[in-house]
């Protein structure tokens, strides 16, 4: 990781100084010692500030689209996990990809103030679907093999009320913040259904605890089979909710049901076939 | 000072509405005590206590449908008495910010009502809960908070003082051994001096306030400081002294109900109006947030700043951008 | 604000029966925005709808509930009524409190609280109804046949008969396509060619038709009515106008290795040629890749021996763009190609044929003027063995060949059988079978024919090898019937190959955006209704294209078609139905998922400039094409943002049905 | 029936795609087949305009079954809708089932214009099933309780 991260910012500064790219988009250091802050460098000063560690959990991929409308093209260190968001956006034509320079970071798996991030304990794999060009190593390649599905199982067990009764008391937490939807590489959207008074649907906070189900329950279904499993949204939550559960539910379930899907294919929701099982 | 053991005081419970830390689902945030709650005394809660006085989300008034006709009805004035036990340094000083805005005029007659039904008995910190607290950077003594009582715990028994006739009252329904008010000054010391090694206890306000408005706003930082602000509000609702809201009708079905809920400053259609959004970019609506916090709030209140160093924004956000990273920028010599 | 008008009907005692109508008139007036209420015996007779008109009149209605029958039933009927009172059809809603309600229901306990619920709900969905007016667009009248087969000219002549003008585009040289190839026809055994060249000629005499031969479609763009449409015409290198179809040229080209395709490649032809004597047009091609003149700039031969002065090598493609109305596909099949059916030693022996080159084989026109001989040496076989099904029915983990019937084996492996034990009775032929199928017309007493009159043998079995040995054909084959393994030495092997669609389909279906199932054969609308039309509105389906069919089934299918086509384009201008999916651009991401849905392609995606909260942007949008949408609503689910919506079905409208519904518990 | 007060009367919302299901509604009307007064339809064009907001819509508001009736698959009048729908809806009962909501609340049905006696049949069996579970507490919102 060390090497690698010192050949990554290397590189990112090579590209800049050479003009290939007219910005990159990497992290800085924070306030403290787990903390990295995504941030825009756009000269050879500021570049200097440029970090890349085992610290830099946050997904850039959703950046990219604003920096895409810009002049030029952006440099943007992605993660393998970052580069399987970007590679949904960009099928999304959320972001021009002539406009974005890829340059793939291997990653050993990323830590926060509690240690190792849990989206990095059940790691969906080091390749980059989308790069051009990645700089990794044989430790940067290895996967862990922690099973991602293990908690759904877990949940699938346990009875009807049981189920109702943990979702309810973890939904209960949610302050409607939106950090997870707007963190997220699948809600792209210009204005979400819940901030558009005309959707009929629209809430600002959950006056009721139907409004925090409708809320998660629809936020899911909406990013169903596009879910890239990037887990930011539960690292997002400052209340500690585990938002990705719903999203592995129905990943899990589109596996078992219509053989799977990748971010950058074609979303299974969006797709049938005529053999397909009965609801 | 009244010196009794800590269930001594849930027992008041049994005549006023208790709420406390409690952890629930793994969260520490103030709750209805019961009997067999999970009380944590030694995490800082998830969200500030603001939400006692000034609930995320409250009804003000239901448009009743009779057929064709609509009667209005206002919604009740909360008035339960409850006590709220176990407010930090921090919190406590939000209630003094948060009564500037709400109770000198026009009086908010829900926030007022809740202010009197409710007794705060504060809670002296053993020092700072997180690395991220900074109280002090805003003149708070997390060892003498303020309120209607203050209370300290020390090996397992709970210490009270009354500080107003609210204190007086609550402590009058407690029956412990009175002791000596120094009793506690070496570990209010220790407190202290442990505060005051924290990483962020060093900020410096310098240049920060009502005087340095322009400079301040048209500071050059904003952009690197807010590029990575997702807009979400996290910071907004987890923050003691934010107090902006909306108010919105739900249609349920037999008529309107109207309600007030938290807004937040960050999200993209904050007071938006026919013509669009009055701060258009991420830039500025983060920096409305933190000039809010820093210069017009003290500007229109006898310089008191709007923050008071809990420190939550600073964990709570996704992106690590928070307040601190502002005072660091734009204070000290800086400006 | 709306001024509701209820119109609750007894429908005699249908519905008063069961349901206190006067009851649900009273409880509608006293519901939001209903300013009038009243309880009719007939609300679909004339009376009725005479009452109906005077209220809306009376009470300057803006938008009417009936509650009466289903809106199966007369929905038009008091939507006419309404605009003819000066209403816009669409601001009426039906409260089907009929057959949902008091036929359903005992007595009126149970059926008047439902159908004032009913009632609610229509008047909560009419609250949140708009005006709607059917778009119009004009049709150009002229219609494209892609594919010059029998199923296209068939097509393209009912439908210049009709007196509309029609291009037919073929690919190849000359129209006829498979039926050309093939030598007498099931179950009649007339002469193929007998019966389709005069139908060629008539299309090419045709004042309607223009044939575009030895052309290709490049690009489709427009909708129903209104398709432009791009044709290349690749160069022959000759001037089909001066071009006489002497076939001087083609005696004394020196270039005389390129492949027979209408022969199946069975023989070679020049490199200038006509593909056969009764193409049409009857005018040489040069073969670019085969042309000395063209590949080394030098011979010319072709040119000195042209009276007419036809020959030009400096042709060139030419494009050419036109608008048409309709277009039908009638892009055909082919064989299956045999490489993966290695058992048959196909790519071993010139003696195992497939059916089609049987067909050329036994054509007097053919390579072998219509001697029965073994390609090999050129000798008489004593022994033939026919073997059916060859890649059709496989199982889908075969991992080769069609999981399909093929449908025309069984008849055609038939005739070939009947014509050699016609015409040589010493030859043995032998044909293994799976199943014989022979549904159709006169088609079962033809197969017995052939099994019992001209004694060919039909083996019920599968034959697992092909070999060759000492100059014979080993077969080995089972029969399952008599439960013996045969072992059969033959001269020659016939292989009933499966068909498939013609591989320029998909490209094709892609430009029409005309869907197609895993096959590549194109769906239909509806596979029981709409059997000729694709589901993109002005893409009609002709022929094989559409699924395996003989030749009675391929003009039936082509007629139809045509009858379509003329149905569009006597119509001089297309009415839109109104209840259409539409975006709202400020809602809208781009990001495609409607689209993917859409089963017509009725919706398409730009870069536009919009102003949302006062921001200029420039963003990837949706829009709908009204011709084209019908209406089913896919998009708007699969639309996240909900910027998708759909007219007379909104967002807002069903849900209020729902709050409605709800409120009534 | 109505003798029985305090009888729990279950509320079902059944969404009907206009070509198929809805005609076999009528023809279960027409041919006087009852089914309990507890459904109400709803008329969409086809089950693949059914979005999961309303389906939650309905149990906010108080219902305590949903059902969404299509054409059988194949038949959809616009030939893919109802195989778009059964995905969707697979996965979003799924994921009700997976946060504790009773799965028997919610159902797709296929059935075409000429089944009438199954419309009727499948209406009185899901009415059953629905009242069996009892009133819908878990998805309601208080705020809409009369």
């Amino acid at each position: 990781m060390q090497t690698v991260a010192e050949r990554v910012i290397a590189r990112a500064k090579e590209l800049f100084f050479s003009g290939e790219v007219r910005r990159v988009l990497g992290w800085e250091r924070g306030e403290f010692q787990h903390e990295r802050i995504p941030a825009l460098y756009e000269t050879a000063e500021q570049l200097e500030k440029l970090v890349y560690d085992e610290y830099c959990g946050p997904n850039l991929s959703k950046e990219l689209i604003a920096l895409s409308k810009l002049e030029g093209r952006t440099l943007a260190i992605l993660k393998p996990c970052d580069a399987r968001s970007l590679n949904l956006l960009l099928r999304e034509y959320r972001v021009d990809r002539e406009k974005v320079y890829i340059l793939g970071a291997g990653c050993t798996g990323m830590r926060g103030r509690d240690g190792l991030l849990l989206k990095c304990e059940t790691c969906r794999g080091k390749d980059f679907p989308v790069f051009d060009e990645a700089i990794d190593d044989e430790e940067c390649r290895k996967v862990p093999d922690g099973d991602r599905f293990a908690d759904v199982c877990r949940i699938e067990q346990m009875s009807g009320d049981e189920r109702f009764l943990f979702f309810r008391s973890e939904l209960s937490k949610c302050i409607r913040c939106n950090a997870c939807r707007n963190i997220c590489p699948a809600c792209s959207c210009n204005q979400c259904v819940f901030d558009n008074p005309d959707s009929g649907v629209s809430s600002k906070a959950s006056a009721d605890p139907f409004e925090d189900s409708q809320f998660h329950i629809v936020r899911a279904f909406h990013v169903a089979g596009r879910c890239t499993d990037c887990g930011e949204c539960s690292r997002a939550c400052p209340q500690g909710i585990p938002l990705h559960l719903l999203n592995r539910k129905i990943i899990k379930d589109i596996g078992e049901l219509y053989g799977g899907y990748e971010a950058g294919g074609r979303s299974p929701l969006i797709d049938y076939r005529a053999s397909d099982g009965e609801a | 000072m009244l010196k009794l053991h800590l269930d001594r005081l849930f027992r008041i419970a049994e005549r006023r509405k208790l709420f406390a830390p409690i952890r629930r689902a793994g969260v520490v945030d103030f709750g209805l005590w019961e009997p067999g709650a999970d009380v944590d005394l030694e995490t800082l809660t998830s969200r500030s206590a603001k939400g006692l006085f000034f609930p995320q989300s409250e009804d003000l008034m239901v448009f009743q449908m009779r057929g064709k006709a609509i009667e209005v009805e206002p919604a009740a004035v909360p008035d339960d008495m409850f006590v709220l036990f176990g407010v930090r340094a921090c919190d406590a000083r939000s209630f003094a910010i948060l009564d500037r805005v709400f109770l000198e005029g026009p009086v908010d007659t829900w926030y007022q009502a809740r202010r009197s039904a409710g007794t705060v008995v504060a809670l002296g910190c053993p020092g700072p809960l997180a690395e991220s607290c900074f109280c002090p950077v805003f003149g708070i003594d997390l060892a003498e908070p303020e309120g209607d009582a203050r209370a300290w715990v020390l090996d397992g028994e709970l210490y009270l003082k009354a500080m107003t006739e609210k204190g007086e009252a609550l402590l009058k329904e407690l029956d412990g051994e009175e002791v000596d008010d120094n009793a506690l000054d070496a570990a209010k010391a220790d407190a202290r001096a442990k505060m005051a090694q924290n990483p962020l206890a060093d900020l410096d306000l310098t240049g920060l306030d009502g005087d340095h408005m322009m400079e301040m706003f048209n500071a050059p930082e904003w952009k690197a400081l807010s590029k990575a602000c997702l807009g979400c509000g996290a910071c907004t609702y987890v923050c003691p002294t934010c107090q902006c809201y909306d108010i919105r009708d739900f249609d349920t079905g037999s008529g309107i109900q109207r309600f007030r809920c938290w807004d937040s400053c960050m999200f993209s259609d904050f007071t938006l109006m026919a013509h669009g959004n009055p701060r258009r970019t991420q830039l500025e609506r983060f920096r409305q947030r933190f000039m809010h916090k820093l210069s017009y709030f003290p500007a229109n209140n006898d310089g008191i700043y709007a923050c008071v160093g809990c420190g939550r924004c600073v964990g709570k956000c996704p992106m690590h951008v928070n307040i601190a990273k502002v005072i660091r920028a734009l204070g000290g010599k800086h400006i | 604000m709306q001024k509701i008008g209820v119109f609750v009907c007894w429908c005699g005692t249908n519905i008063a029966a069961t349901v206190d109508v006067a009851a649900v008139a009273d409880a509608m007036r006293s519901e939001p925005g209903v300013v009038y209420a009243a309880d009719y015996q007939y609300m679909c007779s004339e009376v009725g709808q005479q009452r109906l008109i005077a209220a809306v009149r009376e009470h300057a209605l803006t938008g009417v509930v009936i509650c009466a029958c289903s809106p199966r039933m007369h929905e038009q009927t008091f939507r006419r009524a309404a605009e003819r009172a000066g209403l816009n059809p669409y601001m009426v809603e039906i409260a089907n409190i009929r057959e949902q309600c008091s036929w359903i229901h005992k007595d009126k306990a149970v059926g008047t609280p439902k159908a004032i619920a009913l009632a609610r709900a229509a008047v909560a969905k009419v609250l949140k109804n708009a005006p709607l007016t059917a778009g119009e667009s004009p049709v150009a009248k002229r219609a494209l046949v892609i594919g010059g087969g029998i199923a296209g000219i068939q097509t393209a002549l009912d439908v210049a008969e009709a007196g509309y003008e029609v291009d037919i585009v073929e690919k190849s040289p000359t129209i006829g396509g498979r039926m050309a190839q093939l030598d007498k026809t099931f179950p009649t055994l007339d002469c193929s060619a007998c019966i389709l060249t005069p139908k060629m000629v008539e299309a090419a005499q045709s004042p309607n038709i223009e044939l575009l031969t030895y052309s290709e479609v490049e690009k489709v763009a427009g909708f129903v009515g209104n398709f432009t449409v791009t044709i290349r015409k690749k160069a022959r290198y000759v001037d089909t106008n001066r071009c006489t179809g002497c076939a001087e040229c083609v005696a004394k080209c020196p270039a005389r290795k390129g492949k027979n395709e209408f022969n199946m490649g069975l023989d070679n032809r020049s490199a200038i040629y006509i593909p056969f004597a009764q193409a049409i047009p009857n005018v040489a091609t040069i073969d670019a890749s085969q042309c000395i003149k063209l590949r080394t700039g030098k011979c010319g031969i072709c040119e000195k021996v042209c009276s007419a002065g036809a020959i030009d090598y400096n042709q060139r493609d030419e494009v050419i763009e036109r608008r048409y109305g309709a277009i039908v596909a009638a892009t055909g099949f082919r064989p299956i190609s045999l490489e993966k059916f290695g058992e048959y030693a196909y790519q071993e022996s010139p003696d195992v044929v497939t059916s089609l080159e049987f067909e050329r084989i036994l054509n007097a026109a053919g390579p072998t003027k219509g001697q029965l001989v073994r390609p090999s040496d050129g000798k008489h076989p004593h022994e033939i063995v026919f073997i059916q099904c060859v890649g059709s029915r496989c199982s889908e983990d075969a991992g080769k060949g069609k999981t399909y019937c093929s449908k025309i084996c069984c008849m055609y492996t038939a005739k070939h059988a009947m014509l050699v034990r016609e015409k040589y009775p010493d030859v043995r032929v032998r044909v293994f079978y799976i199943d014989v199928r022979t549904p159709g017309k006169n088609f079962d007493e033809f197969y017995r024919r052939a099994a019992e009159q001209y004694g060919v043998e039909y083996v019920k079995g599968m034959v697992g090898k092909v070999w060759r040995q000492n100059g014979k054909l080993m077969v080995q084959g089972s029969d399952l019937l008599n439960d013996e393994q045969l072992l059969i030495p033959a001269d020659m092997v016939v292989l009933a190959a499966a068909i498939e669609p013609e591989p320029g389909a998909r490209a094709l279906a892609t430009m029409l955006t005309a869907s197609m199932d895993t096959n590549d054969f194109f769906s239909e609308a509806h596979p029981k209704l709409r059997p000729v039309e694709s589901p993109t509105a002005g893409v009609f389906l002709s022929g094989a294209c559409q699924g395996p069919k003989d030749i009675p089934e391929t003009v039936a299918q082509a007629g139809a078609a045509a009858i379509k086509v003329v149905g569009l384009l006597s119509k001089d201008r297309l009415v839109t139905n109104p209840c259409v999916a539409h975006s709202n651009e400020l809602l809208c991401n781009g990001c495609s998922q409607c689209e993917k849905v859409c089963p017509y392609g009725a919706i398409t995606y730009s870069e536009r400039e919009v102003v949302d909260r006062g921001v200029k942007d420039v963003r990837r949008l949706a829009s709908v094409n009204e011709a084209v949408c019908r209406g089913c609503g896919a998009c708007t689910v699969a639309c996240p943002s909900g910027a998708m919506d759909l007219k007379g079905f909104a967002n807002r409208q069903i849900m209020a049905e729902v709050d409605a519904i709800c409120r009534a518990k | 029936m109505q003798g029985e007060v305090n009888e729990f009367k279950p509320l079902i919302v059944a969404f009907c795609c206009n070509w198929c299901s809805y005609a076999g509604a009528d023809l279960a009307g027409s041919s006087r087949l009852s089914y309990p007064a507890d459904v109400k339809i709803i008329r969409v064009p086809c089950s693949c305009r059914v979005n999961p907001l309303f389906i939650l819509r309905a149990f906010q508001r108080g219902a305590d079954g949903v059902i969404i009736c299509g054409c059988h698959p194949g038949d959809c009048h616009y030939t893919t809708g109802n195989y778009y729908a059964r995905r969707r809806m697979t996965v979003l009962f799924r994921l009700l089932e997976f946060m504790g909501i009773d799965r028997q609340r919610v159902r797709v049905e296929w059935v075409s214009a000429a089944e009438g006696a199954k419309f009727a049949l499948v209406m009185n069996e899901f009415a059953g099933a629905v009242k069996a579970l009892g009133e819908n507490v878990k998805l309601g919102d208080l705020r809409c309780k009369p």
